[in-house]
């Protein structure tokens, strides 16, 4: 199936783009819904045929992976969804892979969010992820969902000497002195790992300014394609490691794959939108190129006649 | 009735249509497998309202339409109560009631945490914030911005000095010579890991340069002429090096949402894929 | 009064929050002012969605052009305020989480907010493609630059840079594309970013500075006074 | 949209042509981002101006204005502090502004003392950067290739300076 459907498509695609390029360099006009078709197949038809490729794990997310592995079993993780709609296709994949990882290997995993919308991700992931796949582990014991507070960056600015003063409760209306995972926990400076997923305002950059930095505690991300680059300057002082994009997601989900057997079934969205990227990517450049290719044949052509 | 009406109305009865068709067809697909009745009939229609609620979004591909519209209007409108509401419940519900009131706090079932005065500035200050929505106590509502503006200020100078600043300096007294044996060693390893030492050396003179003729090229101090305009010209093709880097990141990212919902309506809704 | 007062609360609030980092006993408000800007953050979100009620019902009232859709706007609003605010559906009732699953908000939040806003954005995809062949132009050494590290960045990022180029010996492996991707995201990309850092923080350090000491007061507006 | 008003008018006050200007020239669209867009685009097809400047903050509308403007053949000049969005206007426009050289331009074309100021302040700060990274570069080269006390003091007392504790 994986063959067959990989030649179908790149044949439809190549002779597609060869069409283009005939017709761009004879200098007639494309119009732009012909384009836009063109990206919908690119993506459809690996989807459709289920085209997947194998991953491997680049320095910048095994960082991650390995910090996980290293902590003492209890370790308390504290992961915080600062995202939304418009970027939940490429970082969801993320933040449920942290949480199986934590989780199999025995941490406390703290869920919080500094989005709006990280109040509803947080609730899906404990329906979705922990009860159903983790059915021993026990809220309040073995993890927690506090849910979101307003205010950006001044919610880090408390949590970060009194977690209480901030979170008098979990979603649920629980007092936190009443549950044990929050026991001898006062500050974000009693975590052993945070790792904020998200890529807009306030995301991984907040997370490093107002909370690592000053406290000195190891921050790792998982970011939207879009910021990524822009967080590289922290690494791998003041960020351990960083998941860029769905690429990041399927590596990372290809590791944890690789190292625990009872997620060899699971399912691994990461690893299968790579598929219609890769397509995708390439007729992006095979774009630019026709692009340029006709844009210089015709400006040689004015200069000529 | 002129044409294009008669047209318009067509669409609007056959995209009815092919609603319901979905719906029923999904709910039978959802109860042979294996879900309850009326829970699969609700479902249903969720993924059904979902899935044609991304096609009217798609529709703007084509052109500026009703249908794109009315998705457009429906988003401003549920978000906008979105955040006002998941806001109350949190932060409000959640820090601002236990503090000032016992009888407030049983009934949103929430622990108090004993009265404190000085709570009452924040509520002053939003109401004055919502002030703004008159136009005539306006004015108002500067105060609270005054607030906001003055927390934010307070907040990000110490934070952007010191980690943006002052620790993205320090973070650039890179060696310039890594782990160096001598010319042979130097140019017999180019491979990527941490031992590569030509590699390293190679970064961190890359790291070096970068940071210091993208600095001058931001230095408008100085006209960029002589050594000064050699630098920043250097300068700007590291910047394009990073914009290159971010534009493919941007590019990446972009296909990911599409393949995202693309994959929601071929599995999700046409269950093509599983 | 209508500015002065403004600017001196400015002034205090920034200068405690700067002192609370480095003095302990003004700790303890600089964490208040957070808790209370928190709260007035919530007032935003207020303003914010009676800002767009009013917009819109002005539009409906005025019977202004395509004022149809700004009924879609308040009823869309309203209901999901309802929603929210009176927990409707809620397994769990008034204590329980707002957003728990079942709840006519999540449900909502699920099936008519999370679709429409991540298709908003796949439209981008689109248009990166056919600005990709109608805009992108290698026009001058720079552009050119920046395409060329972009197409290794692209390609890097796939397994196609692997199968392109995973013949290059161990030695040499900094020639294989996926590894030209990486060093070019920590040396170059690192650099230029860090650049655009240093400058930006300075731009924040000075625009904080001048915001406490009230010599930037644009935020305030214009008087008509 | 008054005060933009108010700004294209007193330019052109300003050069001597009061007579060319009129209040439709600046016109409000919508304050929805896609729908703004389809009607700048619109607007460019019809009139195609000969030049388009896009200045200010863009999110993802950038990239649709870029395009339409290369396909009416206008000679595209860009300026944004957006991060995201300068290697697009980069790649498609002929002449970019990069974050602060927006401001900077501004600054100087204005010759406001306020801006002018807290630009020079801010390459004050550049400055130090510079010389604090050839200093601690120096030092860090030195160290690591010859060791030698001196240095590595050096290098240290330049990285404790610029470091903060608390």
């Amino acid at each position: 199936m994986n063959n067959i459907g990989i030649i179908i498509s790149v044949v439809i695609i190549v002779l597609g783009l060869l069409w283009l390029a005939i017709r761009s360099l004879t200098g007639r006009e494309v119009e732009r819904r012909i384009i836009f078709l063109f990206m919908g197949l690119a993506v459809s038809l690996p989807l459709i045929f289920n085209i997947t490729f194998s991953e491997k794990a680049t320095p910048v997310v095994r960082n991650i992976f390995n910090k996980i592995e290293s902590l003492p079993a209890g370790s308390r993780i504290l992961i915080s969804f600062d995202y939304g709609p418009s970027m939940a296709p490429e970082v969801e994949p993320m933040s449920n892979a942290f949480i199986r990882h934590s989780l199999a290997k025995g941490h406390k995993v703290i869920l919080m969010g500094l989005w709006a919308t990280g109040q509803s991700l947080s609730a899906t992931a404990v329906q979705d992820i922990i009860k159903p796949e983790f059915p021993d582990k026990i809220d309040g014991v073995d993890y927690i969902n506090i849910g979101y507070k307003a205010g950006n960056q001044g919610v880090l600015n408390v949590i970060i000497t009194d977690f209480r003063k901030m979170y008098a409760t979990d979603v649920n209306g629980v007092n936190l002195d009443s549950v044990a995972i929050f026991k001898g926990i006062k500050s974000l400076r009693d975590m052993d790992l945070m790792i904020s997923v998200g890529g807009g305002f306030p995301g991984v950059k907040e997370w490093v300014l107002f909370a690592a930095d000053p406290g000195n505690i190891p921050l790792a991300g998982g970011s939207a394609a879009v910021s990524a680059p822009t967080y590289y300057p922290y690494y791998p002082r003041q960020l351990i490691g960083l998941l860029g994009g769905i690429k990041g997601a399927a590596e990372y989900e290809s590791e944890i794959k690789k190292h625990y057997p009872r997620f060899a079934d699971m399912p691994t969205p990461g690893i299968k939108m790579m598929g219609p990227q890769t397509l995708a990517h390439l007729i992006v450049m095979a774009f630019i190129v026709i692009g340029n290719l006709s844009f210089f044949f015709a400006k040689r052509k004015k200069i000529d006649g | 009735m002129d044409k294009s009406r008669r047209i318009s109305i067509m669409i609007l009865a056959g995209t009815i249509i092919l609603f319901i068709i979905s719906w029923i067809i999904k709910s039978n697909a959802l109860q042979t497998s294996g879900m309850e009745g009326s829970l699969a009939i609700r479902d249903a229609f969720l993924i059904t309202l979902a899935a044609f609620l991304t096609l009217a979004i798609f529709s703007f591909l084509y052109k500026d339409n009703p249908y794109y519209k009315f998705a457009e209007h429906l988003f401003v409108g549920v978000s906008a109560a979105y955040w006002m509401c998941v806001g109350f419940w949190s932060t409000f519900v959640g820090n601002f009631i236990p503090k000032v009131s016992t009888s407030l706090s049983e009934f949103f079932k929430v622990p108090p945490k004993g009265f404190e005065i000085h709570y009452f500035i924040p509520l002053i200050l939003g109401i004055m914030l919502l002030m703004r929505l008159s136009s005539k106590a306006g004015w108002l509502s500067r105060w609270s911005l005054a607030f906001i503006v003055g927390t934010t200020a307070g907040l990000n100078l110490i934070r952007y000095l010191r980690t943006d600043f002052i620790t993205q300096v320090s973070n650039t007294f890179v060696p310039l010579l890594v782990d160096w044996k001598g010319i042979g060693p130097f140019f017999s390893d180019f491979s990527l890991s941490a031992s590569g030492q030509a590699v390293m050396t190679l970064a961190n003179w890359v790291i070096f340069v970068g940071v210091f003729s993208g600095l001058i090229y931001f230095f408008f101090s100085k006209e960029h002429k002589g050594f000064f305009g050699g630098a920043s010209r250097v300068g700007i093709w590291v910047l394009m090096v990073t914009f290159g880097a971010s534009f493919g990141y941007t590019v990446m990212g972009r296909v990911s949402l599409l393949v995202g919902r693309l994959t929601f309506l071929f599995s999700d809704w046409l269950g093509l894929v599983n | 009064m209508k500015r002065n007062i403004p600017v001196a609360i400015t002034f205090i609030v920034g200068t405690v929050l700067i002192l609370s980092v480095f003095f302990p006993p003004v700790e303890r408000m600089g964490e208040d002012f957070s808790i209370f800007f928190d709260i007035i953050a919530v007032f935003a979100f207020f303003l914010g969605g009676g800002n767009l009620l009013r917009i819109h019902s002005d539009k409906i009232y005025r019977k202004q052009k395509d004022w149809g859709f700004s009924v879609v706007t308040v009823v869309g609003f309203c209901f999901m305020l309802a929603a929210g605010l009176f927990k409707l559906w809620n397994p769990g009732g008034i204590a329980a989480d707002v957003a728990a699953p079942g709840s006519l908000f999540q449900l909502m939040y699920n099936w008519i907010f999370n679709p429409l806003g991540a298709t908003m954005y796949a439209l981008l995809a689109f248009y990166v493609a056919s600005a990709s062949y109608r805009a992108f132009r290698a026009k001058n050494i720079d552009a050119t630059i920046l395409l060329v590290a972009s197409f290794i960045i692209l390609l890097g990022r796939t397994p196609l840079g692997m199968y392109a180029t995973g013949w290059i010996p161990e030695s040499f492996s900094i020639l294989q594309i996926p590894n030209m991707a990486i060093w070019i995201m920590v040396s170059p990309n690192l650099a230029g970013q860090r650049a655009i850092m240093i400058g930006i923080a300075l731009g924040v350090v000075s625009m904080s500075l001048r915001l406490i000491l009230g010599v930037e007061r644009t935020y305030l507006g214009v008087d008509n006074e | 949209m008054t005060t933009a008003r108010e700004t294209i008018k007193e330019a052109y006050i300003g050069a001597g042509r009061v007579d060319a200007y009129n209040d439709d020239m600046v016109r409000y669209i919508t304050d929805e981002q896609f729908g703004y867009v389809a009607a700048v685009d619109g607007i460019m097809v019809r009139e195609r101006p000969a030049t388009c400047f896009y200045l200010g903050a863009f999110f993802a509308e950038s990239l649709i204005l870029a395009e339409t403007g290369n396909s009416i053949g206008a000679i595209q000049i860009a300026g944004t502090a957006m991060p995201t969005q300068l290697p697009f206007f980069v790649a498609a426009c002929d002449y970019t502004l990069i974050g602060e050289e927006l401001f900077a331009a501004s600054a100087y074309l204005s010759g406001e003392p306020k801006q002018l100021g807290s630009l020079k302040g801010q390459d004050v700060g550049k400055f130090m950067a510079m010389v604090a990274i050839l200093i601690g570069v120096f030092g860090a080269t030195v160290s690591e290739a010859w060791g030698g006390s001196f240095f590595f003091w050096l290098t240290d007392t330049v990285r404790a300076i610029f470091t903060i504790q608390n």
